[in-house]
């Protein structure tokens, strides 16, 4: 590695699912790679790391259901890798939960039981897609339930003063109102109702010109990803290092679900998350059109990866042969 | 009424020249519309939320939120205005808290206000109420303190007593700058508005720039920008400005514009 | 009707910023009984007007005491009506609403209240300006105008400062005349400043001279009752007594 | 009163300390769980570990540039456009509509466009700031500028004063009391609106630090944001706004107090 | 110097709020020479200010036409000096400061202006009060100062709108004697409004009554110059023209 290393500018979010970058960074694994990274101060969502790629302040970021309403309007998006999802079975959903008070006469485990209930969510974010996963698991129509758009920080103060009967959120909120509100109960966490969307995004031309840049980037955000898996002790101290206000004890729960979805690799089932997610906006009215997900997923990197480096996957399920990416794959719904 | 007529047209003539403007110039330089919308496609969002509904639903929620916050904080900051103004105990107690509270963002509130007043309607309209109070109460202040002193003496000494001296006195003396304070101060009871809204609704003009712009859809973000405008210039030539002429400019306290 | 007593009353005025004291009155006394007319004269910028606003409460004194009706001072009161200097009118009443504020503050019905104000502009040639606002009129109009507000009061005692000093010649004399009437009929407490010796003489019973601050000295004024214009001019009492208070003013 | 007299800054502190008792009681007696309203122990305690890791000196440095490169903006056209319309009527006529249309278009609304067109940095604080502070200062000045008494403009010009030098030896101060309100009103809008805006754009500075801290579900950064926030206004407003209003309206007469 | 030509001057205030028109002056023409003293008299609201006001140009007429030196009038200049019924001082600037306003403008040197306004000021008596602002004043020193701030500036015309009302009578006897000494010395064109008759005889080559907007008549006053109240009160000239005036005003 005598070559000066690769001067890279990603963008996160302060969120436990974002964390193989500052592990990357701090466990030198950008370094070893060849890479010389620096990681722009967290953005506040997904919309504004978004913003910032286009505005040429970062290389690459990382982004779920944003991504989608940007490539309607003409952001020439490509996704690279997969921070947090699953991709060996469709539903991954573990980050995310519903929280009730007790006294709501929403009853754990029975979502049925959510009927006429007044719940917050985030909306147009993958939040709202999973309680209308759920609902639809239950058997409700949306309309049985009166959603409330409520950013995800203003959670568990909502479900405090009783303004809701419960909430859906990613983590760290449902750990947070467990701690802190007093009769909260958790009425199911994840449950493979949805497929999570977390794509390592770039936009395309910067894409075709630093193929082999982006390939280092992933094999070393792989192996902070396998070391994560594997100290998620440790994981969770770099979090509260790098979240501020973040306590350990919350950061030490979050990560253990977190982990459970931490998966670099692209299958069919990304795509097909992808795919649905959209489907869904669509027929909620949010978005009026859909784009082909095959022209914006660019899996090649990521096999290389798999290919060259099959050691930092070898703690995960492999893939099923039917949903792995072979020359020439093309996703059809 | 000729005259009326023409004083519209010259109120509307800014606006056309910037319509003209962005009709022109957006396409002409083939912009971008994730950077500015074309103005086609703004009236097309227009005509869909009216045709749906949607639009005139998040008008109604907006106005009575506005209402109710303004309302509320004019009921409070007249009143308190006057009394900073007339009596130096009352000022030299509340001006170090005023200096202290008028610069805390409405949104730093909605945590606390929540705990207070209840998630949903009653944060918000606290959100509003703390946006216009602070503005209202300082120009009332400033109003009553420019009242010449010896107009307030000859009204005490013809026998008004507090109530008359208020009513009589303080208010219509201060109202250039009340009604200066109530325009500054609905103008921001709107942007407390639009930061509100991002919780606890799914319905009012804040909420729909907070989806569109998750959705980059700049076009019903200045199509509520402009729904925004239009309403607030309504309420001021409806109500304010009338209110104006009528009074401060028909008793000779400001100069006739 | 009240009498109205001042013992050894002193003002400084202290101006915080240049840290700076200018005594406008020193040690003043006087005794002003029920129902007397009192004319105070002296040079522009004797404190006159400073003593008439601390007996309306306006402004605090730095030295003495001031009973009003036995009763110190504390502020001001429709007990004492007050004409100003500066006219002082409400600029958001019309004329008339102005002339009837004080009616007004009494609690007089509306219909009530307009009829005595229309008498009373009718008195200061006013009629006409009835519905105007204040910045509509002339100076000596606006000055009318706080005459008669303060004397549709009808206050127990009555502070006029300068009250004719913007009005011509002609109404001039109407309206001292109507003054010296009213105050027959009514008999309030009247404190008169003005620069005006022939003026003061014809009105006063007591004329007060002032200098810089302090009492001159007080003539008083013994002239028969009722006065006018036309019986005084030629008069040979009313001339020697001018004459001493143009003496002394001069002298001031 | 005497020890008001000899210590003026008790006289400020007062009427604090029923405000930090209530919230010391409402926290003691555990209304709302703790970690949604901390007691100032808890405030204190952030406030120390933040000043030793070096982070809060440099978030206050950072808001304090951006607010002062907007304030400066703001106010440096904001006095001038005030003027402008408040003595021209044809700047008024074209003018005076757009004011108002474009103050009700809270900054928030703007910010989604804006970070598109200028990105995270400095420039969309600036413009976010700049909007919020022009506002109040541009309609107060006019006030300001249509009350001074017309006798004083034709004193001025019948002395031979020039069309310019009537702005600063009577329009200036003439609506200096005016200005100082809306100066009041705009820089404490101002700070508003530089919260709200570093929660988004920021990657550093006060409100960045409140909002920051928030997401992971803490409270104590955003009271203890609002408390800097409170003392900083309070220091820039005793210091420096109502100085000059000593010595200029209340020395001159202008306003009685 | 500059001489004044009025032409059918006529005034109609309207009020838009209420729909009615004022017509506060008719018809008026009026030749003034150069360094010519004009007094106009008449009663309260005849029109006087509103003349003034037109001449310094601060409003439009509505008929007729206003040359002065020839030129039409299109607004104010420092040509015109004029003295405010209202007085108009600035309240933002001190005594001296207000009184040095005029030469400031000119470009006069900061030392040599306050020598100016200094000698003054000295001249209305005001050099103590010459670092306080106007509402530290009384109201005739407000006066006062509204005077010499017009005369520091030597205009052409010098405009007064009855510039002694609040000054008292022996003030004002020495202001009289000063402008008249003021006016031979450097001879401007003055038009000036008076209620007191003896003034407006005193100070003017002619006397002009005017009545609800007209004007009644014209005296020339034929006295020796210069004048003195010492050699003037007793002169029968005087009273006789005096008694002329008097008797036009209480006519009009
Ligand atoms: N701005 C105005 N609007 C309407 N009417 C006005 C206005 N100014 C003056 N007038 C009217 O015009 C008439 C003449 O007023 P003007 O001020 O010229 O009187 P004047 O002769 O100066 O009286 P005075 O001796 O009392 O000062 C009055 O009837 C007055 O009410
Ligand atoms: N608010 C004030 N601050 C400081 N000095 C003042 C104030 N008001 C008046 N003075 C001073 O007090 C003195 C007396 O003023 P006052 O107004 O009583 O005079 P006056 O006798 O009424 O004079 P005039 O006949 O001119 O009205 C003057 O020297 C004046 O400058
Ligand atoms: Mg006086
Ligand atoms: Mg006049």
């Amino acid at each position: 590695q005598a070559k000066d290393p690769i001067k890279l500018k990603v963008g996160m979010v302060a969120a436990v699912d974002m964390l193989a970058l500052p592990i990357a960074l701090e466990r030198g694994f950008f370094e070893k790679y060849g890479l010389d990274v620096t990681i722009a101060r967290p953005y506040a969502t997904g919309v504004d790391a978004l913003n910032a790629l286009q505005a040429g302040e970062t290389d690459m970021v990382q982004a779920g259901v944003p991504a989608i309403g940007a490539i309607l309007r003409n952001m020439d998006l490509v996704f690279l890798g997969n921070f947090s999802g699953n991709a060996t079975k469709l539903g991954s959903d573990a980050t995310l939960a519903l929280i009730a008070n007790s006294d709501s006469g929403i009853i754990k485990g029975d979502l049925k039981s959510l009927k006429g209930k007044k719940i917050a969510t985030s909306f147009g974010t993958i939040n709202h897609l999973y309680i209308l996963g759920l609902l639809e698991k239950a058997g409700l129509a949306p309309t049985d339930v009166t959603l409330i758009n409520t950013p995800p920080p203003e959670m568990s103060v909502a479900l405090l003063a009783k303004g809701v009967d419960a909430f859906v959120c990613w983590d760290p909120a449902p750990v947070i109102a467990m701690k802190d509100v007093p009769g909260a109960i958790e009425v199911i966490r994840g449950g493979d109702v949805i497929s999570y969307l977390g794509f390592n995004i770039a936009l395309r031309p910067w894409v075709e010109k630093n193929g082999a840049t982006i390939e280092k980037f992933l094999a070393a955000v792989s192996e902070a990803d396998q070391w994560m898996r594997k100290n998620p002790k440790q994981a969770a101290a770099i979090a509260t290092r790098w979240i501020p206000g973040l306590k350990l004890d919350v950061a030490e729960t979050a990560m253990q679900y977190n982990i459970q979805q931490v998966d670099r690799r692209i299958s069919a089932h990304n795509y097909r998350a992808l795919w649905k997610a959209q489907d869904t906006l669509q027929r909620l009215g949010v978005i009026k059109s859909v784009f082909d997900v095959n022209k914006h997923i660019e899996p090649k990197f990521i096999l290389n990866v798999m290919n060259t480096y099959p050691d930092l996957f070898s703690d995960l399920q492999p893939i099923p042969a039917d949903v792995a990416i072979k020359p020439g794959f093309v996703f059809k719904p | 009424m000729l005259h009326r007529l023409s004083s519209a047209l010259w109120f509307c003539a800014p606006f056309i020249v910037l319509l003209v403007l962005w009709a022109v110039f957006i396409p002409y330089f083939d912009v971008n519309p994730r950077l500015f919308p074309h103005l086609s496609s703004v009236v097309q969002a227009g005509i869909e939320g009216i045709q749906d509904g949607t639009l005139i639903q998040h008008i109604k929620a907006s106005l009575l939120r506005v209402a109710v916050g303004t309302v509320l904080a004019l009921i409070i900051a007249v009143p308190l205005g006057v009394a900073m103004g007339v009596s130096p105990i009352v000022s030299s107690f509340l001006t170090p808290l005023f200096r202290f509270f008028s610069v805390l963002a409405g949104i730093a509130w909605i945590p606390i206000a929540t705990l207070w007043f209840g998630y949903g309607f009653g944060a918000i309209t606290f959100v509003i109420f703390n946006a216009v109070f602070f503005i209202v109460t300082y120009n009332t202040l400033l109003g009553v303190s420019t009242i010449p002193l010896h107009v307030r003496n000859a009204a005490a000494s013809l026998g008004a007593g507090r109530w008359a001296m208020l009513t009589e006195v303080l208010l219509p003396g201060a109202l250039p700058n009340i009604v200066t304070g109530i325009r500054t101060g609905l103008g921001f009871a709107w942007r407390g508005l639009i930061a509100a809204e991002m919780i606890a609704t799914n319905v009012g003009l804040g909420y729909m720039l907070f989806v569109a712009r998750d959705f980059y859809r700049t076009e019903v973000i200045v199509l509520g920008m402009i729904v925004i405008g239009v309403l607030w210039l309504l309420l001021d030539r409806l109500v304010l400005a009338p209110i104006e002429r009528a009074t401060i400019e028909r008793w000779g306290m400001v100069q006739r514009a | 009707m009240k009498n109205l007593t001042i013992r050894n009353l002193s003002k400084t005025y202290f101006d915080p910023y240049a840290g700076t004291n200018v005594t406008a009155v020193h040690d003043v006394s006087l005794n002003v009984g029920q129902g007397e007319f009192v004319c105070i004269v002296g040079p522009s910028g004797c404190g006159k007007t400073t003593i008439l606003n601390m007996i309306a409460g306006f402004i605090p004194h730095t030295g003495g005491e001031i009973l009003v009706g036995g009763r110190p001072v504390k502020g001001p009161g429709p007990d004492r009506g007050v004409v100003f200097q500066s006219f002082a009118l409400f600029p958001w009443r019309t004329v008339l609403e102005n002339v009837a504020f004080g009616p007004k503050m009494r609690g007089v019905r509306k219909a009530e209240r307009e009829k005595i104000a229309h008498e009373y502009l009718a008195l200061a040639k006013l009629t006409e300006a009835a519905g105007r606002y204040p910045a509509e009129l002339s100076g000596g109009m606006q000055q009318r105008v706080g005459v008669v507000r303060a004397l549709a009061n009808e206050p127990d005692v009555l502070l006029m400062d300068e009250p004719f000093a913007s009005v011509d010649a002609q109404t001039r004399m109407t309206l001292q005349e109507e003054l010296t009437r009213i105050w027959q009929e009514k008999r309030p407490t009247v404190i008169f400043i003005t620069h005006d010796v022939a003026e003061a003489v014809f009105l006063a019973n007591r004329v007060i001279a002032l200098s810089k601050g302090r009492v001159l000295e007080e003539i008083d004024v013994d002239l028969p009752r009722p006065r006018s214009w036309d019986s005084l001019n030629d008069d040979a009492r009313f001339k020697e007594l001018s004459g001493r208070v143009r003496q002394l003013v001069r002298s001031a | 009163m005497r020890l008001t007299a000899r210590w003026p800054s008790i006289g400020s502190i007062a009427p604090f300390i029923p405000v930090i008792a209530a919230w010391w009681i409402v926290t003691e007696l555990q209304t709302f769980p703790r970690v949604f309203l901390p007691g100032p122990a808890e405030v204190v305690r952030s406030f120390g570990s933040l000043v030793y890791m070096g982070i809060l000196p440099a978030y206050l440095q950072d808001s304090i540039v951006r607010l002062a490169v907007g304030a400066f903006w703001g106010i440096a056209l904001g006095i001038p456009l005030g003027i402008l319309v408040g003595l021209s009527q044809r700047a008024r006529t074209a003018l005076w509509p757009l004011l108002l249309f474009f103050q009700a278009i809270g900054d928030i609304a703007w910010l989604p466009i804006l970070v598109i067109w200028f990105g995270y940095g400095l420039t969309t604080i600036t413009v976010v700031i700049v909007y919020t502070v022009i506002f109040p200062v541009v309609l107060n000045t006019v006030l300001g500028v249509r009350s001074i008494p017309i006798t004083l403009h034709r004193a001025a010009q019948s002395l031979g004063a020039s069309r310019i030098r009537m702005l600063w030896e009577v329009v200036l101060p003439g609506a200096l009391p005016n200005i100082v309100t809306g100066l009041r009103n705009g820089l404490g809008y101002g700070w508003r609106a530089l919260i709200a805006t570093e929660i988004i754009v920021g990657t550093s500075g006060i409100g960045f630090l409140m909002f920051d801290a928030r997401r992971s579900g803490s409270v104590v950064e955003i009271l203890l944001g609002m408390i800097i926030l409170g003392i900083l206004w309070y220091i820039v407003d005793s210091w420096i706004l109502a100085p000059i209003e000593r010595a200029t309206g209340q020395r001159w007469g202008l306003v009685t107090r």
